[in-house]
């Protein structure tokens, strides 16, 4: 069986493979919602899918346009106020898993989204802001990163820090008053890497098929530690990729009903 | 007495939105109080601190007609979209005026909207950790528990002037019934010193149920019916969001130029918000056609 | 897994409470887990910390029976009849066993769950103003707004380790609705280490509308059908309080014996709370005949 | 025409007329709830009544006879939780008028409800507490105290201050950080008290119909204040009373129905 896939799909069947069954999700848009919903449509139909828009425990049958859209209202379990679900949901403790992307990443997973160049006060360009992203960062249990990988955000030093990974590596984030364990995993279209262990230092440890090692380091702004035992990441399933084809089929149809009336 | 809370959308922006005013228009994607926004442009209102965990379009909208002198806020874009070009070109060129901004995240913004319709001073949480806002924003602070001696981050309230929501249904007493997603509007009205509420329709009884999200209507200044107010976002059970225009928005107010042509044509040279929809309508179908 | 959540009532007890736990039987008037609290009386936990805004009938058979050595509460007594009998007798004269009391008021005990509920060390409100507890209270302590500089009350956050409610539905997942009058009953689930809720019935599918009150699945650790199990309390929709009962629990209470008669036939010796109601509705007619 | 009246009625009406239309109302069970709605009945049909439970805005047909019956509950616009209804509403100031009744009540207009002989750790009578009574005595725009006067309940010195009235008067309770206004009036069953604009000493300044300033005194615990000018309290009217009686009756009907299936 000859089964081709885009950076994009292996990126999001590579994220959503991590998501257990049962586990609470708080879900952005994009491609960590395209990662959730598919989770459980595959292997994971008890995840608890959580949208910052107060949605708990929804099952869309098309992806949402916007994180508030009426079809995460319609098909969840409940709908709380922003201030129930980051309080009494984020910051307790009950969400198993946070997904986020960035502008910029630096080799210990802290992540940028507010601008880049110049400086605050006067930005070469503002970027819309963290919003729910630097509590997500310090109060989820874990956090998967999901990013394309390149020079210019995989980076040296952050423009600005939004929201935090392991600080400067070590136990400094274990110092910070963050609740969460940090970032688990960064995945890209080229592969996926992790936090060392001791050193926290983000280390590539799975290659995408069809991925080289330079490649990876060729679009890392910093000197990348690489796996002494480096995985290949499986290849999608024709399953997963049936299933996601088809998610985005439906998401595709209905959101192009003009919607005047 | 109750009776007088309907009112012309006009009117109640006349009457409770004065220049210089600290002025929330919430609604987290869902309900946002777009015709009151454009009625807003409409009366020229100058030297507003606008307050939104989200400003998106209807803020793109006031502060590149020159409304604003202030935005505080937790996340600004055009949802799915991109950037939203004149915001970025007040606070980085300062046209058509400067833009000062006090920036959050939204587990604080919610906060303090909690602890302004509290009528506290200050709100609590477990917050910027490692974020570098702090440094710039000197209303994030630290506060000490006195019991654990745990240092968390404090916030101020959030007491806008005036709060302008929109929402399904007010019935005849002007309680009004919002149903769907909430975001954090309940608690912007709430903290508000004056609130301004469009609404999709009137009824004589809402027959909610219980326990249904409640504005009653003695914590409301004016209640106006307004239908489609949200477009270009949505009303639950009314109207989907039209997506559609969100995108076109982005060529809309890339440029200085046909911005100032759309918002004249849609906005300035109309009465009311009717004619903006039937404009935005007309436009839609020719595309299509 | 979540099949799981559901179980018979005395396992949910003996599986997810234990001595010395501190308790919170929640419920304002309405949905008070009477079921569970004699479930509590009839499986001897000891050395309980009860926590409760309002304590009434059920925590009085509870500290008459021995369960409790600590009451945190902010109003005892048996509402429109006066006070709990055995409540006083355990406090003014150690029986069966002496209890300790932390007291608060409603604002305070309903901050103190919302704390717990945000996993926040503490609440701060506009409180005991005037008021003599923090003479004796030293969980009531003050805290300097880094604002204003305003002193506000401060007082900790409520984490019970287990916290149980009564609720009219459960879908099979084990989600919960809550219905009417819901107190800082949310609240005082979210703050808990393990949450019980007994159900007046299971459902398919909850069919509630947007914007419900309802517990996730997730969030709970035993979901137990227990028809009338907020008996003699109410449950909207289901059946209405009674007032007799609670009338008649003053003299039954008032002395030890008939208290400790009372509680031997009805909560000791029988297998449950459906033979219990069967003996009250039994007793009831009688005197009625 | 002949009108006979109780002393309860008697309160209740002169508790009722000092609730004005469309103000905002924090009843409690008892004498306040009958005054509350019997002025929602005659004068003040708009009148917003607040019951600690959450039900904002509520009508019922019978008076309650706990403070969250279902009654309150169908009738009402809203119905809040604990935290909003304190927080919210009550703290924000939102409620313009709150009834307290009290175990005892000083000069000042300072409530007990707590205990009463001995001290705290070991009291004669423990008494229920304070409930929600401490934030609406600093909260609530004004305080009617409700409260059956006799030199037990009047009383020099307060066994525990439970509920702020005027502290040690004059502008005492301006410095307290109370943002309501305080008991703007205690009515009894023999008369009305008011504090003096000045010293806020509670001061007679309306005896009940039938009534003798001596009887007033005898039933108070420290040398009362008797104002200059002393009105006498209007008597019930037929209207009133009529409204009233039938409000009870309704009550007695409803609740004498056994509700055992």
């Amino acid at each position: 069986m000859n089964i081709t896939w885009t950076a994009d799909e292996m990126m999001t069947v590579a994220a959503a493979r991590r998501l257990g069954n049962g586990i609470a999700c708080f879900v952005g848009i994009g491609l960590p919602s395209a990662a959730a919903n598919l989770a459980r449509l595959t292997h994971a139909p008890e995840v608890v899918l959580i949208y910052e828009s107060g949605t708990l425990g929804t099952r869309p049958d098309v992806l949402p346009l916007s994180i508030g859209d009426d079809e995460l209202a319609e098909k969840a379990d409940s709908i709380v106020s922003m201030p129930e679900i980051f309080r009494y949901y984020l910051q307790a403790g009950r969400i198993d898993v946070g997904f986020l992307g960035a502008a910029q990443v630096d080799r210990y997973g802290n992540l940028n989204s507010t601008f880049i160049g110049g400086d605050y006060e006067h930005p070469a360009t503002r970027l819309p802001g963290a919003g729910g992203a630097p509590e997500i960062a310090a109060s989820a249990g874990e956090v998967l990163i999901v990013l394309k990988q390149g020079k210019r955000s995989f980076v040296e030093q952050l423009d600005f820090m939004s929201s935090a990974g392991y600080f400067s590596g070590g136990d400094s984030r274990e110092k910070s008053g963050a609740t969460g364990r940090g970032p688990s995993a960064v995945i890209t279209d080229l592969g996926i890497l992790t936090p060392d262990p001791v050193s926290r230092e983000l280390t590539l440890t799975s290659l995408h098929p069809g991925i080289s090692v330079e490649q990876v380091i060729a679009a890392t702004g910093w000197p990348l530690q690489v796996a002494a035992q480096l995985d290949t990441t499986p290849p999608p399933t024709a399953h997963e990729l049936s299933v996601l084809r088809d998610l985005h089929a439906r998401t595709r149809a209905a959101h192009s009903q003009s919607k005047l009336a | 007495m109750s009776q007088s809370l309907f009112m012309p959308l006009a009117e109640a922006v006349r009457h409770f939105v004065h220049d210089g005013d600290s002025v929330a228009l919430e609604g987290f994607t869902h309900l946002i109080p777009f015709a009151a926004g454009h009625e807003i442009i409409r009366q020229e209102k100058r030297h507003l601190t606008l307050i939104r965990m989200t400003p998106d379009i209807i803020y793109d909208q006031m502060i590149g007609m020159g409304c604003a002198d202030k935005l505080v806020f937790s996340w600004g874009g055009n949802p799915g979209v991109g950037s939203i070009h004149r915001f970025r070109d007040a606070y980085e060129h300062s046209w058509p005026r400067p833009l000062a901004i006090e920036e959050y995240s939204h587990a604080a913004m919610a906060a303090m909207y909690q602890a302004g319709a509290s009528r506290l001073p200050f709100a609590t949480l477990r917050g910027f950790i490692g974020n570098d806002l702090p440094q710039y924003n000197h209303n994030i602070r630290q506060v000490e528990c006195p019991f654990s001696g745990e240092r968390l981050a404090a916030v101020p309230a959030l007491n806008p002037d005036v709060t302008i929501l929109h929402a399904q249904r007010a019935d005849r007493h002007g309680n009004v019934w919002i149903k769907g997603i909430v975001g954090a509007q309940k608690e912007a009205a709430l903290a508000a010193k004056r609130v301004i509420v469009t609404v999709e329709e009137q009824v004589d009884e809402l027959e909610a149920p219980l326990n249904a999200v409640i504005l009653p209507h003695w914590t409301l200044a004016a209640v106006c019916v307004v239908p489609r107010g949200a477009h270009p976002s949505y009303a639950h059970g009314h109207y989907s969001r039209d997506n559609a225009f969100c995108i076109a928005w982005d060529a809309i107010s890339r440029e200085r130029d046909s911005f100032l042509a759309w918002m004249d044509r849609h906005v300035m040279q109309v009465r009311d918000f009717a004619e903006t929809l039937q404009l935005i309508t007309a436009a839609q179908r020719t595309e299509l056609a």
